[in-house]
């Protein structure tokens, strides 16, 4: 489902964000991403819904040549996707319901299903009664659930979440993952970048470690500090 | 049909206006300011350019005749001006009644009871159609049989021909200017605009919008605004036309301002055609700046 | 005087023109629209008003004097009028000459080998100091003893006197709208950079920064707009002047313009303040809108 | 140091998002606010450095009457307090150097003085390698660190964090917690609003509980979970 070849990234300011990064993820897999503080975790998902470009490398996700792939393209790719972006990019002028709906709008979905679906959305985030307000009016985590519910919405074939509990009380996380375990038993294919070692460890998923923009560790039913700092590469 | 989309896009523009009155106020004021000028200014040359084309219009060629033209030559060169459809009207002028319009033309100066003979020719006066035919005219008639002299302020009426093409020329190159000023404006202010809302598009973009959905609420925002300015400019030019013009004309009661040649209709047809154009073009343009990906 | 300080607050100003380009192109490609317009309109407005001046300056009185005028009563009018501090020119024209210019004037077609005594009466050609004197002046000299007749065009002058008023005052509205105008237009565009900026504006009043501090770059990235604009405006202005002018100068041979009337350093000077005050002020305006806490 | 006298804050919206708030914090304590997902913690801190006023009721900071304070006093008031947002709030166009010395220029700072606290702030955040940066250049983490050196580069009467340690890997969130600490212990008082369970229950600090609006535990030396949904009240 999703494929990284020996994928390195360059930023332009001359930051060598990772570094020939092999990754392989089956559909329906669920798979934890962890690693320090700027390690390249949001690079790696930053690079599988083609907002940036990898130096080198090849992309595959859901049998697109992301890495490849023109830019006229792009919004068919990324509707196939769902993502909970680390810094929630919600329209600031929009509602919360509007803001999960502009999600299913720009696929150009029917408007009796925007109706079934966003309120489920709201719903399963816990949401529902703040759903007439605008970010700005939410607190963090409400705005973290709101990014959660535009992600779910369209019941995307993969899901990307960087860092989807940051701002969330442990119930609130213990809900979230709950549901993304979930929607993953549906048969959708999750990576979750995350810092939260109670909930990798609990979830005992398969964890992938990025070290220096390097996969250091990748095992199935994984612990969050496994391998930490041992430098050894398991290919999944 | 999907209602509840055209509801939603509908809403999309809705919104730019309500949530982003700060912007809509700026480009719809912009485009207002700069379709007054250009209003106004069009308003201005038309009439004026009537007033010029119509002091044009009086110029006269007079035809003088040899002293020893017969009735009958008298009654063939009226027939064959008659004749000519470059000419429109024709008027026999005696030498006596010549003699009268000189003393009146004088101011009494000259003491026509001194006169012992009047030293007058015979002449006819005539209009054409088209000040642009007052000298090829006045060429052929002097060839004629029994005419003696064809007077019509030469030079006078080639330099005002000249003036008047370099009138038309300036007023073509001022509303030339006008527009490009007013489009320069109009999408700097769009682009501004564009550029307070780089992040939204750039969720949009992320979230799986195309260009075209991204475009569509800030191009119909660019029409709106701009026939919106359009709309305001009217209404300012018509408070203006009905309170400063008729004070304007007041001051100037000799001038012959025609003020219905103005077409009001086209005027205002025109402004919003310019706005809306103004408007989406600049839309079009600014906002494409921001959609590469 | 920390020179640290000085140097992070042109710092700040610096960044504001490399990191925002857009809007700084934007806000002096506006000023310097506007202030062009207005630079055109100044400019034409100097010439035209010294050209109509021009006109008027030309006005001449024709003193008629009575047919049985004495050489003695001649020479005494003469040292009457040399002795009025209003009157500029004199000419003394004997009724010989008049005929001349009488005959010259009709292109030839009086024949005035008929007359068999001159009809016309001596005459005195007089210009006064100022248009608006002619008519005082014509009226005083009509009683002079020895005078029979004062002839200037009576009621021309007059009409074309309110005329010039006229024109003055359309002159001041335009400029007053132009200024206006450019305000607007500017005020709206900073007021559009402000809001684009308006989330960076918060950021620097929660970290402790007092609204002056906040305001400061703003107002002088709006000086400096203002004044780049006005030299762009100005650059432009002498681009054209050098290359359109000379040509339009030339269309019209028979109008006698005076280029030099136009003080350039005066305009440019005014171009650069109204360009800094309009910059300043627009920004300070829009500005304090974000400043509310 | 910090006092709310039976605060309550009803948003425009409707929203009460506090209800009668009373809390003293003494000088020098080092405090925890924890609480569901939009309970009002980072309400609570907004009405600290005026952000917003409150509905009812009467807030003291360093001996200034805040709820009363005029527009014109705000910045002298916050100039005293050292602020991490939950959403970091760094200026987009400053690069991180930039964003922290800004802190210090707003207040007057002699040159020589920002040149030589700046980096030592960057140093104890570890971002000394990325000071050039600007913020959209950085990962979630190292945004947020540079939030923090930001708001201790003037070393602050007090110390406000909100969610300071959400996108932070346990190793730089261990760090930062003991740089909090380490400040505390020059006498700052610091208020900490966070999820994080590990870390309040590790630290065994006195935690103020939030449930709805209202404070429900405020202990001591407490934990987490201590007195979650038994709605007991303790003054401190
Ligand atoms: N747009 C960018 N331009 C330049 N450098 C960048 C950019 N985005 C990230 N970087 C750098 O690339 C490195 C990896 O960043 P990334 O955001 O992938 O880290 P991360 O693993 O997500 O960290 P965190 O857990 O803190 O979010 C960081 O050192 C960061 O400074
Ligand atoms: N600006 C605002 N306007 C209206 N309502 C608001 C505003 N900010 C917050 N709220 C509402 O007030 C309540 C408390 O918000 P607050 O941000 O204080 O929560 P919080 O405890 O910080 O939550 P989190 O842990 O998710 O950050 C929330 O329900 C939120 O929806
Ligand atoms: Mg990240
Ligand atoms: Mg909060």
């Amino acid at each position: 489902m999703i494929s990284l070849r020996s994928v390195s990234l360059l930023y332009p300011n001359g930051v060598r964000a990772l570094d020939h990064v092999t990754l392989e993820i089956a559909k329906g897999e669920f798979v934890f991403l962890v690693g320090h503080s700027g390690t390249g975790k949001s690079s790696v998902l930053r690079l599988l819904y083609r907002e940036i470009r990898p130096s080198s490398g090849e992309i595959t996700v859901d049998g697109i040549r992301v890495d490849r792939l023109s830019s006229r393209r792009v919004p068919a790719l990324r509707r196939h996707l769902g993502v909970v972006f680390q810094d929630f990019k919600l329209l600031p002028d929009k509602t919360v319901w509007e803001n999960v709906a502009f999600a299913m709008q720009v696929t150009g979905a029917p408007t009796r299903e925007i109706l079934r679906q966003v309120p489920r959305a709201l719903d399963l985030v816990g949401l529902s009664h703040r759903s007439r307000m605008y970010p700005d009016e939410l607190s963090g985590g409400e705005q973290q659930r709101t990014a959660i519910a535009r992600a779910l919405v369209n019941n995307p074939k993969i899901l990307l979440c960087d860092e989807p509990t940051g701002n969330l009380d442990p119930a609130n996380t213990t809900e979230i993952v709950d549901l993304l375990l979930r929607i993953n038993l549906k048969g959708t294919t999750v990576l979750v970048a995350t810092h939260n070692q109670a909930v990798v460890d609990r979830m005992r998923r398969r964890v992938v470690r990025l070290e220096n923009g390097k996969v250091t560790t990748d095992k199935e039913r994984g612990y969050y500090y496994l391998g930490l700092g041992q430098g050894q590469v398991l290919s999944g | 049909m999907d209602w509840g989309r055209v509801r939603f896009f509908l809403g999309e523009v809705a919104r730019g206006f309500t949530r982003n009155a700060v912007m809509q106020i700026t480009a719809i004021g912009t485009v207002a300011m700069t379709l007054l000028l250009l209003g106004a200014f069009l308003f201005i040359r038309t009439t004026i350019a009537d007033l010029g084309n119509g002091m044009l219009q009086q110029i006269e060629i007079s035809v003088y005749l040899t002293p020893d033209a017969t009735p009958h030559t008298i009654a063939a060169l009226r027939a064959s001006f008659h004749a000519d459809p470059r000419i429109s009207t024709v008027e026999f002028i005696p030498k006596a009644e010549g003699l009268k319009e000189l003393r009146a033309r004088t101011r009494g100066v000259i003491d026509t009871s001194l006169l012992t003979e009047n030293p007058l020719p015979d002449k006819f006066r005539i209009r054409v159609r088209s000040p642009q035919l007052v000298p090829a005219v006045a060429g052929e008639l002097r060839r004629l049989s029994g005419v003696d002299n064809v007077v019509y302020g030469q030079g006078v009426v080639e330099r005002l021909l000249r003036l008047d093409t370099v009138l038309q020329r300036i007023g073509v190159a001022m509303i030339a200017l006008f527009v490009i000023v007013a489009t320069i404006i109009i999408s700097n202010t769009t682009r501004l605009a564009v550029y307070a809302r780089r992040r939204e598009i750039s969720i949009m973009q992320l979230v799986g919008a195309t260009n075209l959905y991204v475009r569509m609420p800030f191009i119909c925002e660019g029409l709106i605004d701009g026939v919106l300015g359009a709309a305001v400019a009217i209404i300012l030019l018509v408070v203006v036309h009905a309170t400063l013009w008729p004070r304007l004309l007041d001051a100037l009661p000799f001038v012959q301002f025609n003020t219905a040649v103005v077409d009001v209709p086209v005027l205002v047809l025109q402004l919003f055609l310019v706005g809306g154009v103004i408007g989406t073009g600049a839309a079009w343009i600014s906002v494409g700046r921001h959609l590469q990906t």
